[in-house]
């Protein structure tokens, strides 16, 4: 974390963007098969594909749960993601990923309705930009409601950072790398945190500012997910329409 | 990785099979659908999405130096690696790759290295010292049947496209990767005696014998596989054998050639 | 990693809760006993045995030359881990750490990092080539709740008491390791609308949500981390970052700052 | 793959064998007492053991198939079997290689005679010389026999090759490190494949002729297996009369 | 083992022992308040800590023996218990120590109490100084009775080691790194011996004055286990009775 | 490792072994028929395949050179590992070796290390940077009762046929390994009240306690090792000793010193 780049010039980043401007957003629903519900999601680089698999039988059996399903989440980096390959297989970053986005997500699945079962949530990051845990939790939320999961409402996640003494929404790679502090959220549309991790350094203040802009990110997102979930129920509901006409 | 399929559906694709149809309309010897999508990762050095039908498989290419190995000093290395995550197949589970997986990386290995499509000798900085190691990475995305055929092609495609990096390394400018033969992987099963190429998921299910012949532009063959726990005739081998011939010669003209 | 806590027992410290009561009489905001005893292991580079209450963790602190990560070759490197041995809790298990123990040590890491109470630069021997590595090992020994501030004490204490071993390895005179600031962890849980700070094993295993705060010397914040499967409104954050903030400055003087 | 060595010269390979020779063979069956079955085997300068344990309970009992028994198939190198010490333990070529063998003898054995049972075949390779992978499915063919596991048929397993441009029948180490193709069968006295692997490069005028070639290979062995199971069989026997005779 | 050193002059060893002089022991009982029993243990430079969980349920299921408790013992060195940091986990010395410290006590405790059940005994070596064995058994030993598992009587352990062709009580680091032999034994209060390795070299007759003085040892441990679980009851007696006279 | 003996098979060994009797008919301080068959395996350095009645154990040992430890640079090194291949008996599992494994490995290593058989200052090669390292791979096939003595015989009869490959390495000529001692483990159990050498696997199941001792050359003692959950008298193991002694003197005579 040092300072000697200028990240921010006349308000606007390195990559053009304003500090309070995400990356673009480009989101698919049911892009796989053979999983229940599936979400492919970029945000700026970023390209991370989720799936989900479940209701179904939990194995190894003593993990099971009398009163509600279990939820798993699996946060797993391709190989050739990163800049310099990586061995595969998880490794103590992933792991720790892999918990807390579970957290962010689990308080908004209707667990209690399928006892002694397993939701797993799989995320495959393709390709890595700064951001990966947010834009997995953003498709991960996704591929629930495309598996037609039970929930209290969809879960958005985004981060805000600082750079250059300033408060920045949606940090990419080089701001990340060098930048003072990053502050990843994830809530409900109704502004509930259900995830939030920061290091780096922030004044209580910075970390309100940090937090109401991370907030704002979400919003957006929000937004996204809901559309792309609309269109694609329409889709369907008009694939049915037709089909009930040739009948 | 077997998935079960309900006695009905086997008896149905079974029924169709006598009438010497498939369940998509396709031939025996016929192919789904194939896109390649290459470059789709930048953080590779190389990278290709293929679609066989429904059948995504991911293939990115890293190119970093490294030792080689003692018996080969003077040869760049290829380091294949399959890894069937569990977002593809309800039947994948995580962990390191089982026995499936394993054969899965070392076919594609085998067609890749025993083609030599790529002049290890080129890959070669400093002899005994430093040289390319080529890593392989398949990544299968969506398993709906044959991900053996679209890893192959998919390995290649990424080879097709990736660039060794020497700039980065302080090793002068960049250059493509050379590739002197196109491998092409086909498979067929064989199931109640007869053989249908590119299995979909259902007809890999039902099928207990499969085989993989690898081969390369001249037509000959680099390769050759046989998997399951059932039986082959000799007769059987040499059709799928020369079949393979003909489709590999069709998709490596019409895919990756240019 | 929740233990087992009878329906009455919950009931019991519910009921108390809602007279703004805890079962030990301590306040909502309040720790328990905290006492740390430095040096407690004399092979190690440095150590302290933190209690907190019942709970407690012993944080051993060792200093060796190695080589630098290829990306920080002039700084010395930081390996946090922290084994929950089944000794010192009922659900703790043999074997390398899950995600409990993964995510503490990284938390516990991300304290003494991104405070940068370490100076890294001075912690090199020869740039690229030779650095001290600082390994930080903290050994719960028994979990009554809260390890992670516990935790968090012990390798700040350890590191304040820990020498760099110059002499055994003929670089020059032993010097302490320099530490430049302090930085706190607190902990709270949130648990029918309202926090309690340092909770012990039977709040811990009732409330669904925490939040560690890590504070700096100067009052400003270098981490936090939500855990557990509920949620925070906007205004609890805000609330349980000001009062670690407090908790954070008088743990820092009355036990770490001479 | 290099072509530099002369491997055949008038027809005669580096060992004194002519191409269409196999390397020779020694079966001795029963040769372990915990065993329920075993073989110890030489193909030239390989040497392995196979054992066969069971029909037995399953463990893991997830494992187990309702309705036949599972065949387990453990191929595993001695760490001073090879030139240079390999660690204990199976790699990647064990792993497919143990997967392959048990897939070549899984055809012939009949499970449903065993639902919910297990057949574990272990195969330690002593010392290695290029083709234990067929030295093994030999070994483990008449292990199962000894084993008295009901079979439709013994196994028989040998590889050809390519070598200075001809095809040769079972390649020994220099041969197959240094030729051009390699191509290891396994069949029933039928001449039903079981297995069948190559690798290399041969126009398929030339797998033809090695595949023909292997065959041959297979049913010379299958006629060593035959004969040293009915010497056994004939001595248990003899014994039998013998214990009968005494009483 | 080289003898170089001077280890015993004038009958005095390097840290101002006699040869038959064990080193100082301080033993607290019921340090921990999760564990069902606990015991810190230093023995000299030696510190451990041991906790018991149990009689309880066995996990995984495979291992539950029908008419018995299992016994599992796991001894682990923290990494920074040793000069060079040591990675964290069992190597091939702990599995052994584990394997014979369980054997050391098991004939002790009365398994058939508690059928299908597993006792768990977890020793923790917070500082290694020769020894280490001999302590968590004795620290062992101490919790298992403070849990209240019921045992036929202590065990106490204590080592024997070879310097300078003497045979010395208790060797230190320094004795044990560069002495002839080490001789480390376990034992009832009657004398029956439950741990016995030995390496280095001794004649028989050395082997035989070793036992006698690790005998000698073993019994000292034993007096002072002995008071400290006394002292521990007779506490624990009187705070029930000022319970009892408050109410 | 237990094997499960019938209850009737085991109460027929003990009024056997009332009687002073063995099942095979040995004495109790007797050996099964000894045999070691010397350099069956070509690749190796050296190796030996013993028979202790129908137990049978093949050792392998490999020469390389390689790095010295940090402590000991001038000498060479020695590791030894024990494979419990499931193929010798139905209660060995695949897997890395497990505390049965780990246990015998340990053993006989330390009776080659103990009893200074190899000397290690003469494998040398380059102070500090490379010595030969000497590799002991036991490989149990037939567990008939009695690994341990069976083992600890393949070691040294392997070391005792191994040649140090000098040639291979470009490092002058080859030469025998040096072997200065030959230490011989003998194993008894104890079972109500008597103590029977060299059990076969019926009586291993049914003893509670073993005591393995390794005598030297001259006599004396390099290693012993108490296993299982009974307890031995002081009488016992001073008896078992003196039998060791001389079953270990007459092993040695009989087969390994030529």
């Amino acid at each position: 974390m040092e300072d000697k780049i200028t990240f921010i010039k006349d308000g606007i980043r390195l990559d053009g963007r304003r500090v309070d401007e995400a990356r673009p957003i480009k989101v698919e629903v049911g892009v796989l098969a053979r999983a229940d519900g599936s979400c492919y999601l970029e945000m700026g680089n970023n390209k991370v594909i989720a799936a989900v698999y479940g209701p179904r039988e939990v194995h190894p059996r003593h993990l099971q749960e009398v009163s509600r399903a279990i939820v798993r989440y699996r946060y797993n980096m391709a190989s050739f993601s990163v800049e310099e390959r990586r061995r595969p297989g998880p490794d103590r970053r992933s792991y720790e990923l892999s918990k807390v986005s579970r957290e962010a997500l689990s308080p908004v699945i209707l667990t209690s309705y399928f006892p002694r079962s397993v939701i797993d949530i799989f995320v495959e990051v393709l390709q890595a930009d700064a951001g990966t845990r947010t834009a997995g939790i953003n498709a991960a939320s996704v591929a629930l409601a495309d598996a037609g999961i039970p929930m209290k409402s969809l879960i958005s996640s985004c981060a805000a950072g600082k750079v250059d003494d300033q408060i920045v929404l949606d940090p990419m790679k080089e701001e990340d790398n060098f930048g003072q502090a990053d502050m990843p959220i994830a809530m409900t549309p109704g502004g509930e945190i259900t995830l939030l991790q920061m290091d780096g350094h922030m004044t209580v203040e910075e970390s309100h500012r940090a937090m109401e802009l991370a907030m704002k990110g979400c919003r957006d997102i929000y937004n996204m997910q809901r559309k792309v979930l609309i269109d694609r129920y329409s889709q369907m509901e008009n694939a049915t329409r037709q089909e009930e006409a040739v009948i | 990785m077997s998935t079960v399929v309900s006695e009905i559906r086997k008896d149905y694709l079974y029924n169709l099979m006598l009438k010497g149809q498939r369940a998509d309309g396709r031939t025996f010897n016929g192919y789904r659908p194939i896109s390649i999508e290459k470059n789709v990762v930048q953080k590779a050095e190389g990278s290709a999405l293929v679609k066989l039908g429904k059948t995504q498989v991911l293939v990115g290419v890293k190119i970093q130096p490294g030792e080689p190995f003692a018996d080969t000093p003077n040869r760049g290395v290829i380091i294949t690696n399959a890894e069937l995550v569990p977002l593809a197949s309800p039947s994948f589970e995580p962990g390191p790759p089982n026995e499936f997986g394993i054969e899965l990386a070392r076919l594609v290995d085998r067609g890749v290295r025993e083609s030599k499509s790529l002049d290890l000798d080129s890959l070669c900085i400093v002899p005994g010292e430093k040289v390319w190691i080529v890593f392989i990475d398949v990544h299968i995305l969506d398993d709906c049947g044959n991900i053996m055929d679209a890893s192959s092609l998919g390995a290649i495609a990424a080879l097709l496209t990736a660039t060794v990096p020497a700039k980065k390394f302080g090793l002068g400018e960049d250059y493509p990767l050379p590739v002197n033969d196109i491998p092409i992987a086909t498979t067929a099963v064989v199931f109640g005696g007869v053989t249908m190429f590119d299995p979909d998921v259902d007809e890999e299910s039902i099928a207990d014998t499969k085989l993989t012949v690898i081969t390369r532009a001249d037509g000959s063959i680099c390769g050759m596989q046989k998997s399951g726990t059932g039986v082959l005739t000799q007769d059987e081998i040499y059709r799928i054998v020369d079949i393979a011939c003909e489709n590999g010669k069709e998709i490596r003209e019409k895919f990756l050639e240019s």
